[in-house]
């Protein structure tokens, strides 16, 4: 009994893993062929470049890995917040903010030192940035609750404002909405590794990336601080009666989120650019919810769900010939669509076919 | 007595229709069958219990008879008419009302708007607000259900919220009326008059359908009487030729030992240790109002002792055992643990201290539903289950699986999420952890409640012996029958303050009945 | 004058806010998160100015914008009500659709990235931007009134009596035989009706539509419902509110030595800092979010 | 459908593809001058022409980048913030032809400009000796000691055209006042028309009777405004007169459309260099408009003037700041 019952989780838990993807990437293929039939395009013509721009050929799929790994860092972040039982609305300034503090120690640093010995550095740097915004965002709901949909929505607008300032009245290259080089810790692409990538943004963060979700997935899954953090999120009068201090893990968990979403600033500022540029971070943190909601706010779900919404962004400029690459962006408001909306009906479905299936062998 | 499922007799020739006929009704909620082929048959101008234990799916049998689910099998007629699967507004029309066990009604709206609600006055398209707290006022002063039209029903007490309901259905003009374990919350001369409105209403030709889980209410007032029992209708029977015992029979399937035969009167076991284990000071508590919820209460819970606390709920209970748990601030007074000031230490210190809690609320509070069974057994442990900040996985399945083993949790899986486990199995993983550990106070609310009938057996069996090894309890239970089979005293609470302390022996239903209304009052 | 002048600013750039606002309070009352109101506002700023630019009337733009609103918050009720959805998802979906959407078809209609042609709209070239200057303008009226006509609906009318009680308790409604679902769908499309017109106030007002010209004029809108406590009157204050501080920030800029980033953050600032002290304890519809039940 | 082009490369034309800013084909402004100049070189030198609309971010190195690896003879990144992408692609395309309009030029530590790699012409407009004439020209025909600048995102490039105008405002009124309001600090401040005009609103309304407004579409805002109150703006970029006719002063036009095409025809004739190409009044790479539709409202006497502070410039008697 046990046994069986442990297997029919498993396959729950991969059938909650794979399925919205899926649903979702049927249902946006539809309303994309709708589309491009309307722009008088053929879809297959259309996908294929889409699919030839990406996975096609090596470089394209380094652009694919790039893109991926900012996204999984927003999208761990909003995943955080939302294990906890809060929306963060906020990782894209927090992405920026992390990657404007890596930015400018990167230009007070030393020319010369070797990249693994500063990474640190430029970890903590990027953490503390994030982790500021979202942790403001955290207080005020702590303290004051004040609700964090709307204070992370307002501190977008006031911390890109803010960045701004700085770079431009500070920190900027003249002429330029950048700051200086990073005069240590740059970090070689992936292409240093994979020659074929040559030409590709992808970057060693792409593993920094990985060890974040791992972590990521440790803290929430095996520790004692996820295991409240968890219990926040799904019955905070629960947790409170368990001895956890709820309003204590609000603002962790949101100070953890934007820091996730902090570091996540390393793969433009440490890995693609080696300098903070002004806007560098829009629309990665809108993006970073769909990732969190296509990937069940899983971490490992997280990765997989960023590496479809990585594929669908890059594929945007190799379709951009046939059709206006807007249409990738009605498609990803559409996966995230389907997602909430088709996959708990697809999944009543499939299990009402189960049970009329009889018991299963 | 009749079989069970389906086969209901007939209707003698030439007797009017029924007033209700449910024939093999199924209902699911997704995995959750509530109801398998459940029926009921309904006299007209009869009062009808409907009994059965917690979960067999009585409220979701009558949500259907009243329009707010559509069943998944199943045929329904009402006065001989086939209305299988009609909406609420159909059901209200053809004279169907329901009061549900939880209210149904708007807070932030007046009485009288939550009374119109639905069927509202207008003049000119617009909502005629005096012309609705007349006609309230009217139909209030007619059946004797009085209340301010014009009040928020926020601001209204319990026993007053119920005369809404009621109003609400007599309002749309209700011939059936289904009222879902209506004296729960009611003390008892809120109950009498229950009573007395619902003889009334059966006396002019109503039907009155009652859900309760109290048999002696079963007896008083009813005609007939239907048990269910896991989803399905096992006996219909007339009420006069039936007995308690046989009841309870039906509903769990096997003898049970009615809590108040056992407890005639508890031996008093261990008190060796003569200091207080639990000592209360003056506790006040402020409530969201910023009045006293808790008033200035005073007791000691010695070693080896129940104390239990009765009291029509509302009158301070809920924040009493909050603020000794840690889960509410405390404005004045102060609470020791074996001597101990721990007024301001946080819930983790006190349950270190050897506090444990059975929460009134387990679904709310004292569980997290998607936990699985293991998780949920560290719940308020989880830093003993932990090493350098990781909890040990080992560790906690161990406890889970040794728990689960001494209190027969089932399923008996440890990685099962509590959601998934019935209401009763549910409520044995939160006894489970709070007793199965080690403490030496135990704050137990409500510990059965939504808990059937042998389930509570096992309840009580466990605090008992937790008496007997000396532990100190504070049984903080609505049930009357309860707090008398359990506690060594019994503390009635009124309005914030305990309006009587007294020894088992002096304490009768009718003694705590007075105190609990107020009627009657001394310091404690 | 200046005061004047600072008046019908104010009441100009309250406009868009006014119109979804109204709409929002509407929606939230009955227990949907006014999250897409952005995307309501810029898929009717996009429709008024596609139907303002084929029919040569701005009347016709009117409706085309309200159609536009209204069919975006369709979807949204679509994916919240009947399919219960997440709204803070749906609500950052629906947005994120109508930005791609109006940005596809401006290219499909217009062949333009980011402008429409001009269009025909409802201000008269040449008088001036006084009081009187707004008298002209139909839409104005109709945004003054907005807000006073929800509120009467929200509070004097058996529909807003009901929406009132599904937002606060849908089980409550529903036991008394209202259809639940119905309310919400009613209220959450005349919800994106009133705030598509107030993209197509923007769209007509410039006699064109511009890629995501709303600006996150939806947020503020959604910030004044929750800073006016969800009750009509004050969060038609609160839109006033923060247009006063627009006005102030737009008068101000050109004269201090403040960086211009630092004026442009005050109406935000200012949502935080009245979400934290002023309304932080404020109770929304006890139902608001919760659809899927 | 528009823009739907072929995405074949014919091996035997001259391939050129273009890579737009962000607001893309239709921004009336800088973005269509480009566009202008390549369907010019289309039509008049038989050449095929490509265009991609990025957007943001890291896209923009990625757009320039499938142009150079298609092949492309010539491949312009427009708009400043290609610059460093535009670098990065031309040491890796060593036989592939760049041009950036805008593009930035980075200085030594001495202040002197690094050149960029031989195969990479950065097209240059000096804004602010076109924005120094029609400031001049605002101050001279506004009869109102105040004048206004409305800008879009607060950024160094149009923080350049405000130097540029204010300089010219003062040149010829020392005592007049510039009115210098953005509309935002983030991308959106160039879409965001409302905002323009009611920044302009208030300007008029402060006794402003000329605003320059160098905002894309924000702009088109101002021009709104003109029209509601019957005063005067000044367009930028592209001839912006057909916006609100009979309320354009004059437009300071840059010229990108033909900095484009002369690229692109270099690139036919096989002349092309890398290099800085700065276009300023000398070169008619910026200009203000002044012809039958703007002539009634700009009085000889001023039109000469300009025209002598317009020599002055060229030859250097006037030295025009580039920062505010
Ligand atoms: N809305 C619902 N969704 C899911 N499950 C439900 C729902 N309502 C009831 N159930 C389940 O259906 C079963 C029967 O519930 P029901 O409320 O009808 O029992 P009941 O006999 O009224 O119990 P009680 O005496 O506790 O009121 C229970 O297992 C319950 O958990
Ligand atoms: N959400 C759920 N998912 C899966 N199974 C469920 C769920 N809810 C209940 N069940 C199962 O359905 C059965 C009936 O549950 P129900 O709550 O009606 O039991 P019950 O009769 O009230 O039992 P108890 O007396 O222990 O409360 C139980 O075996 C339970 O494990
Ligand atoms: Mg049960
Ligand atoms: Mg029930």
């Amino acid at each position: 009994m046990s046994a069986s019952a442990g297997a029919r989780r498993w396959r729950a838990q991969l059938e909650e893993a794979v399925l919205p993807a899926v649903v979702a990437l049927l249902i946006a293929a539809l309303v994309g062929d709708v589309l491009i039939i309307v722009y008088g395009q053929s879809p297959g013509e259309v996908y294929r470049a889409l699919l030839e721009g990406t996975w096609g050929n090596a470089y394209g799929l380094g652009q694919v890995l790039y893109k991926t790994t900012t996204l999984t860092f927003t999208g761990l972040s909003v995943a955080i917040g939302l294990r906890a039982g809060l929306f963060n609305i906020g990782a894209e300034s927090q992405l920026a903010a992390g990657g404007f503090a890596a930015g400018v120690l990167g230009t007070l640093l030393p020319p010369g030192l070797p990249a693994l010995l500063v990474l640190p550095l430029f970890i903590v740097a990027a953490a503390i940035g994030g982790g500021a915004v979202g942790g403001a965002a955290g207080v005020l709901k702590s303290k004051w609750g004040a609700h964090e949909v709307i204070t992370t929505i307002m501190l977008n607008f006031i911390v890109l404002a803010l960045l701004n300032y700085l770079t431009v009245a500070h920190f900027k290259v003249f002429d330029t909405l950048h700051t200086a080089d990073v005069r240590s810790g740059a970090l070689p692409r992936l292409s240093a590794l994979i020659p074929p990538f040559h030409g590709s943004a992808a970057n060693m963060v792409l593993f920094l990336a990985l060890a974040v979700v791992a972590v990521a997935w440790w803290y929430l899954f095996r520790s004692r601080a996820g295991y409240e953090l968890r219990a926040v999120g799904l019955q905070p009068g629960a947790a409170e009666y368990g001895g956890v201090n709820v309003p204590g893990v609000w603002w962790r968990a949101m100070l953890i989120s934007g820091a996730v979403a902090g570091i996540g600033g390393l793969n433009f500022v440490l890995g693609y650019k080696h300098y903070y540029e002004d806007g560098f971070s829009t629309g990665a943190g809108f993006l970073g919810i769909a990732v969190a909601l296509v990937g069940r706010n899983n971490p490992v779900g997280v990765v997989l769900a960023a590496l479809l919404f990585g594929t669908l962004s890059q594929g945007g400029l190799a379709v951009n010939a046939l059709v206006p690459k807007q249409m990738v962006d009605v498609l990803q408001a559409v996966v995230i669509i389907a997602v909430v909306t088709s996959v708990p009906e697809v999944r009543r479905v499939l299990r009402s076919a189960r049970r009329r299936g009889g018991p299963e062998a | 007595m009749t079989a069970p499922d389906g086969t209901t007799p007939p209707t003698p020739d030439g007797a009017p229709p029924l007033a209700v006929s449910l024939r093999g009704i199924d209902m699911s909620f997704g995995p959750v069958r509530a109801n398998r082929g459940a029926s009921l048959d309904v006299a007209r101008g009869e009062i009808h219990a409907l009994v059965g234990e917690n979960g067999a799916g009585k409220s979701t049998l009558m949500r259907v008879l009243s329009g707010m689910y559509a069943p998944d099998a199943g045929t329904m007629t009402v006065n001989g008419r086939d209305v299988t699967g009609w909406s609420t507004a159909q059901a209200i029309d053809a004279g169907v009302g329901m009061v549900h066990q939880h209210f149904m009604l708007v807070p932030t709206l007046t009485v009288a708007e939550n009374v119109v609600l639905g069927r509202e006055i207008t003049a000119a398209g617009r909502l005629d607000r005096r012309g609705a707290e007349r006609a309230v006022a009217e139909l209030g002063e007619r059946t004797g259900l009085v209340v301010a039209p014009g009040r928020l029903v926020s601001e209204l007490s319990v026993g007053e919220a119920q005369r809404v309901e009621i109003l609400k259905t007599l309002y749309r003009g209700a011939r059936i009326l289904i009222l879902d374990e209506p004296t729960a919350v009611l003390s008892p001369p809120e109950v009498d008059e229950l009573w007395r409105v619902l003889t009334h209403m059966r006396d002019t030709g109503d039907t009155i359908i009652l859900i309760t889980h109290k048999l002696d209410e079963v007896m008083a007032v009813s005609n007939t009487v239907t048990v269910m029992r896991r989803g399905a209708t096992v006996g219909r029977v007339a009420t006069r030729d039936t007995s308690p015992a046989e009841l309870a029979r039906l509903m769990v399937g096997r003898d049970v030992v009615l809590a108040g035969d056992a407890a005639a009167a508890p031996q008093h076991s261990i008190r060796a240790e003569r200091r207080a284990a639990l000592d209360v000071r003056e506790l006040t508590v402020a409530d969201a109002r910023k009045t006293h919820a808790v008033d200035g209460v005073s007791f000691a819970v010695e070693p080896g002792e129940i104390l239990g606390i009765a009291g029509v709920e509302g009158n301070g209970q809920t924040e009493l055992v909050e603020a000794l748990a840690g889960l509410r601030e405390v404005s004045a007074g102060a609470v020791l643990l074996h001597g101990r000031d721990v007024t301001r230490q946080s819930v983790r210190a006190r349950g270190d201290a050897g506090l444990s809690h059975i929460p009134e609320d387990r679904q709310l509070r004292g569980l997290v539903l998607d936990y699985s069974i293991a998780d949920n057994l560290i719940l308020g442990q989880q830093h003993r289950f932990s090493r350098r900040g990781a909890v040990d996985a080992a560790h906690v399945l161990e406890n889970a699986r040794r728990q689960i083993e001494r209190f027969d949790i089932r399923p008996a899986d440890p990685a099962a999420p509590a959601r998934a486990l019935s209401g009763g199995n549910q409520q044995k993983i939160v006894i489970a952890r709070e007793m199965g550990r080690d403490f030496t106070v135990l704050l137990a609310a409500q510990p059965t409640r939504g808990v059937d009938v042998g389930a509570i057996e096992f309840i009580h069996a466990q605090l008992r012996n937790a008496r007997a090894e000396g532990k100190a309890i504070l049984l903080v239970s609505a049930d009357l029958t309860e707090v008398l089979a359990l506690s060594d005293r019994v503390a009635v609470m009124y309005g914030g303050r305990f309006a009587a302390v007294l020894p088992r022996a002096e304490a009768t239903k009718e003694v705590l009945g007075a105190y609990m209304t107020g009627a009657s009052g001394r310091a404690a | 004058m200046m005061f004047l002048a600072f008046l019908s600013q104010t009441i100009r750039i309250a406009m868009p806010y006014l119109f979804a606002s109204a709409g929002g309070v509407l929606s939230e009352r009955s227990g949907l998160i006014g999250l897409g109101l952005e995307g309501y506002m810029l898929s009717g700023a996009f429709c008024a100015a596609l139907g303002s630019y084929y029919s040569h009337s701005p009347w016709i733009g009117l409706a085309a914008g309200l159609a536009g609103g209204t069919v975006f918050a369709a979807l949204y009720g679509l994916c919240s009500v009947r399919y219960k959805g997440d709204q803070v998802v749906v609500g950052v979906a629906i947005n994120l659709l109508a930005v791609g959407i109006t940005r596809f078809f401006l290219r499909f209609a217009f062949g333009s990235s980011s402008n429409s042609p001009r269009v025909p709209g409802f201000s008269v070239a040449e008088t001036g931007s006084g009081l009187l200057a707004l008298a002209h303008d139909p839409m104005i009226w109709m945004g003054a009134l907005a807000m006073p006509v929800v509120g009467w609906v929200l509070y004097r009318t058996p529909f807003g009596l009901r929406v009132r009680a599904v937002g606060e308790h849908p089980g409550a409604a529903l036991s008394v035989g209202i259809p639940v679902a119905r309310v919400r769908w009613l209220a959450v499309l005349l919800s994106g009706a009133i705030a598509g017109m107030g993209g197509a106030y923007l769209a007509l007002d410039q006699h064109q539509f511009t890629d995501q010209m709303t600006a996150g004029r939806g947020f503020i809108a959604l910030a004044a419902i929750i800073f006016g406590r969800w009750d009509p009157p004050r969060v038609g204050l609160a839109c006033l509110l923060f247009a006063a501080a627009e006005t102030f920030q737009i008068r101000l800029q050109g004269a201090s030595a403040v960086p211009a980033q630092f004026v442009e953050m005050i109406p935000y600032v200012l949502t935080i800092v009245a979400l934290a002290g002023v309304v932080g304890r404020a109770v929304p519809p006890a139902a608001l979010g919760k659809t899927d039940e | 459908p528009a823009g739907a082009a072929s995405p074949a490369i014919d091996p035997h034309a001259v391939n050129v593809g273009i890579v737009f800013d962000v607001g893309g084909r239709g921004d009336k402004s800088f973005n269509d001058a480009a566009y202008v100049g390549g369907e010019r070189a289309e039509k008049e030198l038989g050449v095929h022409v490509r265009f991609i609309e990025p957007g943001d971010g890291s896209d923009r190195e990625a757009a320039l980048r499938i142009f150079a690896a298609e092949g492309m003879k010539l491949v312009i990144g427009v708009g400043f913030i290609f610059t460093d992408d535009l670098v990065q692609l031309a040491k890796e395309y060593p036989n592939t032809d760049f041009a950036g309009v805008d593009f930035s030029v980075a200085t030594d530590s001495a202040g002197n400009p690094i050149p960029p790699p031989p195969n990479l012409a950065a097209l240059k407009f000096r804004e602010e000796e076109g924005s120094f004439l029609v400031g001049a020209l605002a101050a001279m025909v506004g009869h109102s000691k105040k004048v206004g600048f409305v800008g879009g995102m607060n950024s160094p490039l149009i923080q350049k055209f405000q130097a540029g105008y204010t300089a010219g405002v003062h040149y010829v009124c020392p005592d007049c006042q510039v009115i210098a309001q953005y509309a935002g600090v983030t991308p959106d401040a160039f879409r965001n028309p409302g905002k323009g005009k009611e920044l302009a609103l208030s300007q008029y309304q402060d006794g402003v009777n000329v605003i320059f407004h160098a905002s894309g579409s924000t702009g088109l805002g101002v021009f709104e405004a003109a029209r509601q109150t019957n005063k005067l703006a000044i367009g930028v970029d592209a001839d912006q007169y057909s916006e609100a006719p009979g309320h354009v002063l004059t437009s300071m036009v840059k010229g990108v459309d033909a900095a484009v095409f002369d690229a692109i025809k270099r690139v036919k004739d096989g002349t092309f260099k890398g290099g800085i190409y700065s276009y300023g009044l000398a070169q008619n790479g910026v200009r203000y408009v002044y012809d039958e539709h703007n002539k009634a409202l700009i009085p000889d006497s001023v039109q000469a003037r300009l025209q002598q502070l317009r020599a002055d410039i060229i030859a250097g008697k006037i030295k025009v700041p580039t920062t505010p």
